[in-house]
């Protein structure tokens, strides 16, 4: 956190909502592109609930294909936004504060449409509710809790309403501010979501233990839920490479890395979309980087364990499966590809403060490694399905089909959409945070040396 | 009948000169306040730091929904004793995993209830207020009868606001 | 409400040494359970739909080599590892020792295929269709099921049903070969046996004891309820003196 | 606690902390003495330990649980000390400098691993076990590699600690040449190699600091890593988990926390220095060892979700060994003693805001250590020898129940590390007068107006 440009209340204001009070000129041309390739999308789920599951490459007994993984990148990407926004809360990280909202929207969003797609994988999609809802009366049963497949919902459930929570309890105090700054129909909305915010020392108080309270709170989830989405894929003894025990903590590190890298992505967008430079700095991006290869380097730590403790066992199913996952045309292509756009270009490069605070450098390499954590993803469900059990007579390839693969492109512009029509309404940098860094920051001098510092309150 | 007046200062120091004058001329602590646009540190103008129970709500929704998720998956798996697998017909290890997961979703709504109830909010009739705030003018306001309008008036003058507002 | 018997452990013993591979059962549980045909197409897409498969592997070296046949139905494990991870009850173990595929519960998450590591479970990625003059053939005791869902070998459950229901009638207790399977009528080797697993007497509990007995896959720890007989090897020695002492 | 004691800080005065500091390293008297020679008599156990259980006992392996346990245990309580100086220092937190010292001496004790490693280099089987390979993490290594590396691995570790902890304390050598006499100017004199604290010097010494620091825990992650695969997972035929080696660090970083919290508890009361260790130091580490023990059970639960859904031969055996088994009361109150009792005790504020809560927290966490290390390794080691080929394990060993020989070994590595500890205490201040010296610089005790705080320079 280096000498800072020192920025008035008025201006903060006036810069961080010209999304929200006045529209960009490429705002309504970009909606309206997404707002299509959404619906064609919807259109074409429609189509494969009309005719089956045969419109997916799928076969037996890769019977989970390109569905499954979307869904668990995506539930990877929500993980951003309590990383970023509780943990770097909790430890009080000052160059959180323009990040925090932003990842949490992605959280939302994410999660949103992870919660899409098994509902598009399913086969009859039209009685999901048998499965979603804990009660339903036409089947007189109540759902499985065993089943993972029924804590999945549940955990991506809360993880979704925490955070949604979450968010509306630090967007009341910048509703505040809409309200002062709008007129009509919008104020009237802003004044009913604001609650009557006045900004005394008590509601501040409570925005700030509050927000420390609801960290804590979303951590353990933030954890929980990726985990039990592993455990879908560790508990079935039957599928070579899939029973193991680390996919758990795999699965988390792994979702840190793909979340905050995509919070660096959506970050380096805003900068260039809303030409909030003030506010989104270099040293913002200097010190994601920074984090993400740590994130990173625990995360290949794990990859090496994963593949370690698989040839353990020296069983010839699992080996048979390796050693096409790595060695075999296609799939050594991808694997290449996962550990390069994974790990070995991007995390060199953010070895360099240079890179670190170029931000189309960061940007690029920011969607490398999505890239790459989504073919990860890949590379665990499909191999072991393909390659599954010692029945060679059953072995199968898997190749998606357009059709597929436009539902991931789909979810895609979906998430793009949703986060556009949030920036119309809600500001996507929280105002009272970069005030309140404006306030407590200060500088003293140490001997000649001007130190940046900055004020913090005893908790109690 | 009581008023309540609204003083606007843009330097918090004079704002806390305010408090303080308000302190000297007898009015109690209850009766006033400091409107901010942004956080400032506890008890930076010298008003008394509010206390506050909203520990207690999580540790009550969590509570709440761990009996509430205890008695639903138990029922759940009594109630439809299909044995699948060979698992027992109550899977505690099962229900753990989704106990875990209902006990910290109640607690986190509980914890936001508790938020916005010891913010005091939704504040239906909120008294003096100036748009301004939110772009960094800090407002005392103070809730005052008819006769000692003048005397809090007089404060803000003396302690230099930009403007006193009387609703 | 079906009849369920109590103490009943319905299962299978499947004689490989007998089996040779003519794929009769797998023809009869086509037709049995209104399994959809398979087209070129479906092979070719690898979305083949067959409740009993027959799978062949080769033994020895040429010249002197062996065809060898496993003929795989769904196992009906008592651990079975498709029945947990079904979030719908769908798959659940009735009294029986069966395992039970309920259709109308199915969403389709095709958990249960993924639990399987035999793969006998079967998804229906189109609507089946028969070609016209076939429609009046289908069985009328067997559900025709719709696209979305999974299906397996129900060890001819109509078949089951039925004996039952005709025992009850004539109010007597079911005896063993009172029931069938259909791939057990059709083969001609009669290589696979069928009945119950509880009642000491019966054949299958008698051949399940056999000292060639096993089941697939032991590492699991399914406990299956289809018991396999192990195909007796010649010895090699005592075949080439046989072969000598016949020339001279 | 009083707004007072909170707000209590080192004393700010430079002469008035070097002359405390220093003195204490004199401190003592007869007391001490007999602590001293009564900790140098019990060391000797250690040796008769060993020697009397390789004469019993030499050619038995399955009877060496118990000290592959100790080694464990020893190893898991001293070695992620370090860990609670090197995480903030890589988060900017300045709150651990007056304990870092601690730490860093608690780590440079691991030398007893090596003592306590001899005798089970000649226990540990080969390998190649009566012709064939059994499952170990070496697959085609060497047929000795386990006990070269895994000895290497605690040389490293011990080298490690003790360069951490000298390059830590060179100023501390400079202040004690500079402000002391006899044989501590002397010490001093050698070991601060003509520190006089030029820029170049401090830049470099920071760096060192550093890079050791890192080191520091790659080694510990290896350690971890090899010791409890080939110590207790290879010896048993079937167990494959991978998450394993992440627990064994996990629950050795919680240990180090507990052992730190312990160190600076008596150091405080009995070593004068309540002035340097506040309660803010406490409160902090009562924190991370909450943090500890919910990844312990989280590291723990997703292993133990996927045996005992998976449920297959393998799984059934290692539920069978270390959790239903014989097992089942150590583990269970290891369970209560690492997990839920701290858990539940410093989940209070209060707790956590005192000298005696975290002090009760980290025995109670020590103690849960030392019964998971004996559930995990007694039952291995116990495991016959001729089944290591099998796939998974047909026949779960009898209870095993330490005998004399264990209970001296224990007391005697127990007893050393006190007495190194000791030892290190005389010649060099438990307290870092630099890190003293630096706290004060960078963050203060600050008012905002009329608000209490603490102002901190260089907020990350």
């Amino acid at each position: 956190m280096q000498q800072r440009k020192s920025v008035t209340q008025e201006y903060t204001n006036s810069v961080l909502l010209n999304g929200t009070l006045e529209t960009p000129k490429w705002w309504p041309y970009l909606v309206s592109i997404l707002l299509f390739f959404v619906l064609v999308g919807i259109g074409l789920f429609f189509v494969q609930i009309y005719f089956g599951l045969g419109v997916t490459g799928l076969s037996r007994p890769v019977y989970w294909g390109l569905y499954i993984t979307t869904f668990v990148f995506w539930v990877g990407i929500s993980h951003a936004g309590i990383m970023i926004s509780a943990i770097l809360r909790l430890t009080q990280a000052e160059w959180r504060r323009p990040v925090t909202r932003a990842a949490e929207i992605l959280t939302i969003f994410s999660l949103l449409t992870a919660l899409v797609f098994p509902l598009i994988h399913a086969g009859r999609t039209w009685r999901i509710i048998y499965w979603l809802l804990p009660y339903d009366f036409s089947r007189g049963i109540w759902p499985n809790i065993r089943s993972p497949l029924f804590m999945d919902p549940i955990a991506i459930g809360t993880y979704l309403t925490g955070s949604t929570l979450f968010l509306f309890i630090a967007l009341i105090p910048d509703l505040a501010v809409l309200r002062d700054r709008t007129t009509g129909l919008r104020k009237g909305f802003y004044t009913i979501l604001a609650m009557g915010w006045r900004g005394n020392p008590r509601q501040w108080k409570m925005q700030v233990v509050g927000g420390i309270l609801l960290s804590a709170l979303m951590l353990p989830i933030f954890v929980s839920v990726h985990s039990i989405v592993s455990w879908d894929f560790a508990v079935t003894i039957g599928v070579e490479g899939w029973h193991s025990t680390i996919f758990a903590p795999y699965f988390v590190i792994g979702a840190v890395h793909s979340g905050v890298s995509a919070v660096v992505t959506m970050m380096a967008l805003m900068r260039w979309g809303w030409k909030w430079n003030d506010f989104i700095r270099p040293e913002h991006f200097d010190a994601l980087a920074r984090l993400l290869t740590v994130v990173a380097t625990a995360w290949l730590g794990f990859t090496f364990l994963e593949l370690i403790f698989a040839l353990y066992g020296l069983d010839a199913p699992e080996i048979a499966l390796r050693e096409m996952q790595i060695f075999q045309y296609p799939w050594n292509m991808l694997f290449l590809l996962f550990l390069l756009t994974g790990y070995i270009i991007p995390v060199p490069m953010w070895l360099f403060k240079r890179v670190r605070t170029n931000i189309a450098l960061m940007f690029w390499s920011s969607i490398m490694v999505n890239i790459g954590m989504w073919l990860e993803r890949f590379l665990i469900i499909v191999p072991g399905l393909a390659r599954k059990t010692p029945f060679v007579f059953t072995w199968e390839a898997y190749s998606p089909s357009w059709f597929e693969w436009y539902i991931l492109f789909w979810s895609f512009c979906w998430v793009t959409l949703l986060m556009l029509l949030f920036s119309k309404v809600f500001p996507l940098v929280p105002l009272f945070e970069q005030k309140e860094s404006e306030v407590f920051s200060d500088s003293v001098k140490i001997g000649r040396a001007n130190v940046p510092t900055i004020f913090r309150e005893e908790e109690e | 009948m009581s008023k309540s007046i609204l003083g606007l200062f843009l330097d918090p120091n004079s704002a806390a000169d305010a408090m303080d004058g308000l302190k000297e001329s007898g009015f109690e602590q209850g009766s006033f306040d400091v409107l901010t646009g942004t956080p400032y540190p506890e008890g930076a103008f010298g008003e008394h730091v509010p206390q506050h129970r909203l520990f207690r709500f999580p540790a009550f929704g969590a509570i709440i929904g761990f009996s509430a998720s205890l008695f639903l998956t138990t029922a759940t798996q009594l109630a439809y004793p299909l044995i699948t697998g060979g698992k027992p017909i109550l899977s505690i290890f099962a229900m753990l995993i989704i106990m875990y997961e209902m006990t910290m979703l109640s607690a986190v709504i509980f914890s936001v209830i508790g938020i916005i109830f010891e913010s005091r909010l939704p504040n239906i009739n909120p008294s003096a207020y100036d748009p301004r705030i939110t772009e960094g003018y800090i407002g005392v306001v103070i809730s005052v009868e008819d006769k000692d309008l003048n005397k809090a008036k007089a404060v803000f003058e003396k302690t230099g606001s930009e403007e006193v507002k009387v609703v | 409400m079906v009849i369920e018997n109590k103490d009943r452990s319905w299962g299978m013993v499947i004689d490989t040494d007998k089996c040779t591979g003519c794929n009769g059962c797998v023809i009869a549980c086509q037709v049995e359970n209104n399994v959809p045909l398979n087209d070129q197409n479906k092979f070719e897409r690898g979305r083949v739909m067959s409740w009993m498969r027959v799978e062949r592997y080769w033994e020895g070296e040429f010249p002197d080599v062996k065809a060898r046949f496993i003929p795989i139905p769904c196992q009906h494990c008592a651990n079975a590892p498709c029945e947990p991870v079904c979030p719908v009850y769908a798959t659940y173990h009735n009294n029986e020792g069966m395992n039970i595929q309920v259709y109308n519960r199915c969403v389709g998450t095709r958990y249960c295929a993924n639990g399987c590591p035999y793969i006998v479970r079967f998804f229906n990625y189109w609507e089946p269709i028969w070609p016209e003059e076939m429609r009046n053939h289908l069985n009328p005791d067997v559900t025709v099921r719709s696209r979305g869902i999974m299906e397996k070998c129900s060890f001819c459950v109509q078949r089951i049903r039925r004996g039952t229901r005709k025992a009850k009638e004539e109010n007597r207790e079911l005896e063993d070969g009172d029931i069938t399977t259909a791939c057990q009528d059709a083969c001609p080797t009669q290589a696979i046996t069928f009945g119950d697993l509880n009642d000491q007497e019966s054949k299958v509990s008698k051949l399940s004891k056999d000292d060639r007995s096993y089941t697939l896959m032991p590492q699991f720890n399914t406990d299956p309820n289809v018991i396999y007989l192990a195909s007796i090897k010649e010895n090699k020695e005592e075949s080439q003196e046989e072969k000598a002492h016949s020339h001279d | 606690m009083t707004n007072q004691e909170k707000h209590f800080w080192p004393p700010s005065d430079p002469s008035v902390v070097r002359t405390e500091l220093i003195n204490n390293t004199k401190k003592g008297g007869s007391t001490l003495r007999t602590i001293v020679v009564s900790l140098i008599l019990l060391s000797i156990l250690i040796i008769v330990g060993i020697i009397g259980k390789v004469i019993i006992d030499g050619n038995d392996q399955t009877q060496w649980g118990y000290v592959a346990a100790i080694l464990a245990f020893i190893l898991s309580a001293t070695g992620g000390a370090p860990m609670v100086a090197i995480a903030p220092l890589i988060a900017k937190a300045s709150w651990a400098r007056p304990i870092s010292r601690i730490a860093h001496i608690i780590g440079s004790v691991s030398i007893v691993n090596v003592i306590i490693m001899i005798p089970i280099l000649r226990m540990l089987p080969p390998l190649i076990v009566d012709g064939t390979r059994r499952r170990s993490i070496w697959f085609e290594a060497p047929n000795y590699s386990p006990h070269f590396w895994d000895t290497l691995g605690l040389i490293m570790l011990a080298i490690t600690g003790i360069a951490l902890l000298y390059s830590s304390s060179i100023p501390d050598f400079a202040v004690m040449r500079d402000s002391s006499d006899g044989i501590r100017k002397k010490i001093g004199k050698i070991l601060s190699r003509g520190f006089v604290g030029t820029t170049v010097q401090w830049s470099k010494l920071r760096m060192r600091i550093g890079i050791l620091s890192t080191l520091y825990f790659f080694v510990l992650v290896f350690v971890h890593f090899i010791i409890s695969t080939d110590l207790s997972m290879s010896m048993v035929p079937g167990w494959r988990d991978a998450i394993y080696p992440m627990y064994h660090t996990m629950s050795g970083i919680q240990g180090g926390v507990a052992s730190v919290i312990i160190l600076c508890w008596i150091v405080r009361k009995y070593g004068k220095n309540q002035n340097y260790i506040t309660i803010n130091q406490f409160w902090a580490l009562g924190r991370i060892m909450f943090a500890t023990s919910l990844m312990w059970i989280y590291f723990f639960y997703s292993a133990f979700i996927v045996f005992w859904y998976g449920r297959s031969e393998s799984d059934a055996a290692w539920l069978d060994l270390l959790i239903r088994g014989p097992m089942m009361y150590v583990f269970i109150i290891a369970m209560l003693f690492s997990f839920v009792i701290p858990w539940w005790w410093l989940i209070w504020n209060r707790v956590r805001n005192s000298f005696n809560g975290p002090f009760i927290g980290a025995i109670i966490v020590l103690i849960g250590l030392l019964l998971d290390r004996i559930r995990l390794y007694v039952p291995s080691w116990s495991v016959d020898p001729k089944l290591i080929h099998d796939k998974w394990l047909t026949e779960i060993p009898k209870i095993l129940y330490p005998d004399i020989w264990d209970i001296m070994i224990f007391i005697g590595s127990i007893s050393l590390v006190f007495l190194i500890i000791i030892g290190l205490s005389r010649i060099l201040p438990l307290i870092g007068v630099w890190e003293i010296h630096q706290l004060n610089l960078l963050s203060k005790p600050g008012k905002f107006m009329k608000a209490h705080g603490i102002r901190v320079a260089k907020p990350d």
